[in-house]
């Protein structure tokens, strides 16, 4: 059953990843930060969010790898398309 | 294949699929007929109106003209009509119909009493005063 | 013809036809009218011709598919249709009642039969597609509610396959939001909001059902593939049919007077709705190159085959070129639509019937195929039809770009009369091109008729 | 026999060839799942790049958003979704009893999602916004609510899982129901992963 331990540990340290990344994520997000600065760390974290549920979560990490592909490609893709957005919306 | 697919799933997912986005669109539904009252000038539907739209639909206006764009695209929008060209002209048009000139689009001769035509040129009016996010993008329809 | 109850769909199909030569003989009306304003005026004036020509659109199409259900049922099911009986009546009702109410159409001003039918009981006529006098729409329920009944009699009583379900699903829908047709408020945006309940819910919705099933059994016949496979891949074509299509209504919410938020919400689900076309055409292309076996019946693979690909190009391509609302702005209510909807009417429902009516009309004529030379002049009509239907489309979207750009875009626009006469020479195009359809057509209906040697080719 | 397959299945490390790769769950949920994340990644992107014409009206009105719920909202989903997580595991290790335990877990935070999110609703509603108030608050609702929508739809599969995992429908040998319910709700996880920082962080 070790197999089975190192899984669910793995999990878990997901899991604590996931929630400290938020945490800095909400800090990042409030009004004592510059908003312009934050803007790519803010969707880096979102994109190292997304890809940690894709490949833990939903274990796409020992799936057919195009389905990894897909999935985290549409992430950078969403995520590099909205940064473009934020700076075209720069005046 | 490295992939299960079965049937059922695919079933299940139709089902609950439709039901979800059925719920979604009856949502959105509920908030338009909310909204509504704000956008669709209902205050100016008076028996006039009414049956000036009876008036529209029981000699298959739409059968050539559009109205708020849909319809046929045989003769002009008819939704601005009343912006376009005022009563008095609307009137007029209406009554000189057939024109009968050769090779042009013919609009028939509907006998309509000189109160039918007030009523259908209030049908016009209310219809040119909905708030349709400003469309046309021009006069001309 | 595995049960002698399927013998019902006959009268249907041979009907579906008839009224298909009419409602293109009338569309070549209108067609001319565009250019000679005054031709058949006033004996036909054009929204006379347009009522015509859209009803027997639809009439047909219906026949088509009850035909195709009074088929594809029993042999899905396994057991004989409920009532072979029932099913003869209720065509004899349906096809008197269409012809009456198409012949009252040309015989009478349409206020005078508004008058004579009863329409200030229940307004519901002068509304487009909807202008059926109140007695028509009342028997096409009736009619509806008895085929329903059959039918679904018939598949409980048998074995339930996913197609019959999704047929069953499909054609109960139909009834439903027909039922919309009966709600017609005095506020014209509630009119409209609701009016697109019967139309967009059809086509983009329940219709699309029947469409499926159809297909997808066509497709077990003629390829062979195993029914668990297909049946699955339908599931999945039609669950993306619906997400994008139920919300996707919403495209025809822009300027109605419903409120703003519906150019987002239309715009987003619409401009995926090409995808189950997609989808469709690779399912139909994938199944055919699995096939395992090589059925004697070609023209109705052609026919399967072109439905995938001309339902794609028409209500996928054609129908994406102008759902985003910063587009439709311009181009709603021009020839634009008109070019869509010619386009995606043939090319998913038109040719989906045409392809049931090929698999089917031989056997039901004691036959498994027609033969070769039949076939080979069926095939000739589907490639002059299909291949006249993309140029009308063509024409008529050259006309609706150049009619938006003279009418909406340019900063001095012309009226939309004027406008008319300088795109002129694309509506005789489309008037030429319609008249190559024709004969396509008189070419399909001359298959019918021909014999030769009945061995499968 | 039972263990082996157990310990065989619940093996995390990626498998040596290509052949033991496996798609969790049923594809047909994958193809739902894929449609989803075009869904909403063009509803994202469309509110990206209307924001950059109107910057200074998406600024301000972001401003209002209660952050604290979104970001308590994240952590309830991200929780949900480790329960979920949990819960395959356990199926797939032949711990039955344990897996409508976790699945009651991630029930209850997703329940939490719903109140939480509700409470903010109730609090724009009392203010008189709604989809028609301004771009922005239009972008917000439409949104959330469909996401939320998602969490609901989401809840009645987990809540089908639950009754069937009680009824001992799961176990190392039946697990494609499980997996696809959990791979939908980890997709609600993910999208919402996205939609957190862009409707309620970034300016």
């Amino acid at each position: 059953m070790n197999h089975a331990l190192a899984g669910r540990r793995r999990g878990t340290w997901t899991w604590l990843a996931l929630l400290g990344a938020t945490g800095f994520a909400w800090w990042l997000g409030g009004e004592s930060v510059r908003a312009r600065s934050a803007v790519p760390l803010l969707l880096a974290l979102a994109v190292a969010k997304g890809v940690l549920v894709v490949r833990e979560f939903m274990e796409l990490r020992a799936a057919p790898a195009r389905w990894q592909l897909l999935l985290v490609g549409w992430l950078v893709l969403v995520a590099a398309l909205i940064g473009v957005a934020y700076y075209s919306g720069v005046r | 294949m490295s992939e299960t697919f079965t049937k059922s799933m695919a079933r299940n997912i139709f089902y609950g699929g439709t039901v979800f986005f059925f719920l979604l669109f009856l949502a959105l539904t509920f908030d338009t007929q909310s909204v509504l009252p704000k956008r669709d000038n209902r205050a100016a539907i008076t028996p006039a109106v009414v049956h000036g739209k009876n008036l529209w639909e029981t000699n298959d206006c739409i059968g050539c003209h559009t109205l708020l764009g849909e319809g046929a695209y045989f003769a002009p929008e008819l939704g601005n009509v009343y912006k376009r060209r005022g009563p008095d002209f609307i009137k007029a048009w209406i009554k000189a119909q057939p024109t009968h000139a050769e090779g042009r689009r013919q609009m028939p001769q509907f006998n309509f009493s000189d109160s039918d035509l007030d009523d259908l040129v209030a049908f016009l009016k209310y219809a040119s005063e909905i708030n349709t996010n400003h469309w046309p993008p021009n006069d001309e329809g | 013809m595995q049960f002698k109850s399927q013998a019902a769909a006959k009268p249907y199909f041979v009907a579906a036809i008839g009224l298909f030569v009419g409602q293109i003989l009338f569309g070549l009306i209108m067609g001319l009218q565009y250019v000679v304003g005054d031709f058949l005026f006033p004996a036909i004036p054009f929204n006379v011709a347009r009522m015509v020509h859209t009803n027997l659109l639809i009439v047909w199409l219906l026949f088509g598919f009850m035909g195709g259900a009074y088929y594809l049922v029993p042999e899905e099911s396994e057991t004989e249709l409920y009532s072979p009986k029932l099913a003869r009546a209720m065509f004899w009702v349906f096809l008197v009642a269409g012809a009456l109410t198409i012949l009252s159409y040309l015989a009478m001003p349409y206020a005078r039969l508004a008058e004579l039918s009863g329409n200030n009981i229940v307004q519901t006529m002068g509304r487009e597609f909807l202008e059926q006098p109140l007695p028509t729409k009342a028997g096409i329920v009736v009619v509806a509610l008895a085929f329903l009944f059959n039918i679904t009699m018939t598949v409980l009583r048998g074995r339930k396959t996913a197609i019959s379900s999704i047929l069953l699903l499909g054609l109960w829908g139909l009834a439903i939001f027909f039922l919309f047709s009966f709600y017609n408020p005095s506020n014209l945006v509630l009119d409209k909001y609701y009016w697109w309940w019967v139309v967009h819910l059809w086509v983009e919705g329940v219709w699309e059902l029947i469409l499926g099933a159809l297909l997808a059994f066509v497709l077990i016949k003629v390829t062979g593939v195993d029914r668990e496979v297909i049946e699955k891949w339908l599931y999945v074509i039609i669950t993306l049919t619906l997400i994008t299509g139920i919300v996707g209504t919403g495209h025809h919410y822009y300027w109605i007077g419903t409120p703003e938020y519906w150019q987002w919400w239309g715009s987003v689900f619409s401009a995926l709705e090409p995808i189950p076309f997609f989808a469709m055409t690779v399912f139909a292309f994938n199944m055919v190159n699995r096939r395992r076996r090589e059925h004697p019946n070609r023209a109705a693979t052609l026919w399967a085959l072109g439905t995938g690909v001309m339902s794609f190009l028409g209500a996928g391509i054609w129908g994406f070129l102008h759902t985003l609302a910063p587009v439709n702005y311009y181009t709603h209510g021009t020839q634009i639509t008109a070019a869509h909807g010619h386009m995606a009417f043939y090319g998913a429902y038109v040719m989906v019937v045409l392809t049931i009516i090929s698999y089917a009309m031989p056997i039901l004529r004691g036959r498994p195929c027609n033969s070769p030379r039949a076939q080979v002049v069926e095939m000739w009509s589907f490639w002059l039809m299909t291949i006249s239907m993309v140029f009308i489309t063509l024409f008529l979207t050259a006309a609706g770009i150049l009619q938006v750009w003279l009418q909406r875009v340019s900063d001095t626009p012309l009226p939309f009369m004027v406008v008319q006469e300088k795109i002129g020479l694309f509506y005789w195009m489309r008037e030429w091109t319609g008249v190559v359809f024709l004969v396509g057509l008189v070419v399909y209906v001359a298959s019918f008729f021909i014999k030769g040697d009945e061995r499968p080719a | 026999m039972a263990v082996d397959a157990a310990q065989l299945t619940s093996l995390q490390p990626v498998p040596a060839t290509a052949a033991d790769r496996r798609l969790p769950g049923d594809l047909a949920v994958w193809v739902f799942i894929l449609a989803e994340l075009l869904v909403f990644g063009v509803f994202f992107l469309s509110y990206a790049f209307t924001r950059a014409h109107h910057v200074a009206e998406f600024n301000s009105e972001q401003l209002t958003l209660n952050r604290a719920a979104g970001a308590w909202n994240t952590v309830l989903l991200l929780t949900a979704s480790y329960c979920v997580y949990r819960a395959v595991a356990a199926a797939r290790a032949g711990a039955r009893s344990r897996i409508d335990l976790w699945l009651l877990a991630a029930l209850a935070c997703g329940a939490g999602f719903v109140v939480v999110k509700l409470g903010e609703y109730a609090a724009k509603l009392a203010a008189g916004i709604s989809l028609s108030t301004s771009t922005f608050y239009m972008f917000y609702l439409s949104l959330t609510f469909f996401h939320f929508m998602h969490v609901l739809l989401g809840i009645v599969v987990l809540g089908v899982l639950w009754l069937r995992a009680r009824a001992g429908a799961y176990g190392p040998a039946n697990l494609n129901g499980l997996e696809s319910g959990a791979s939908y709700w980890h997709m609600v996880d993910l999208v919402w992963i996205v939609l957190f920082p862009l409707v309620y962080l970034l300016r």
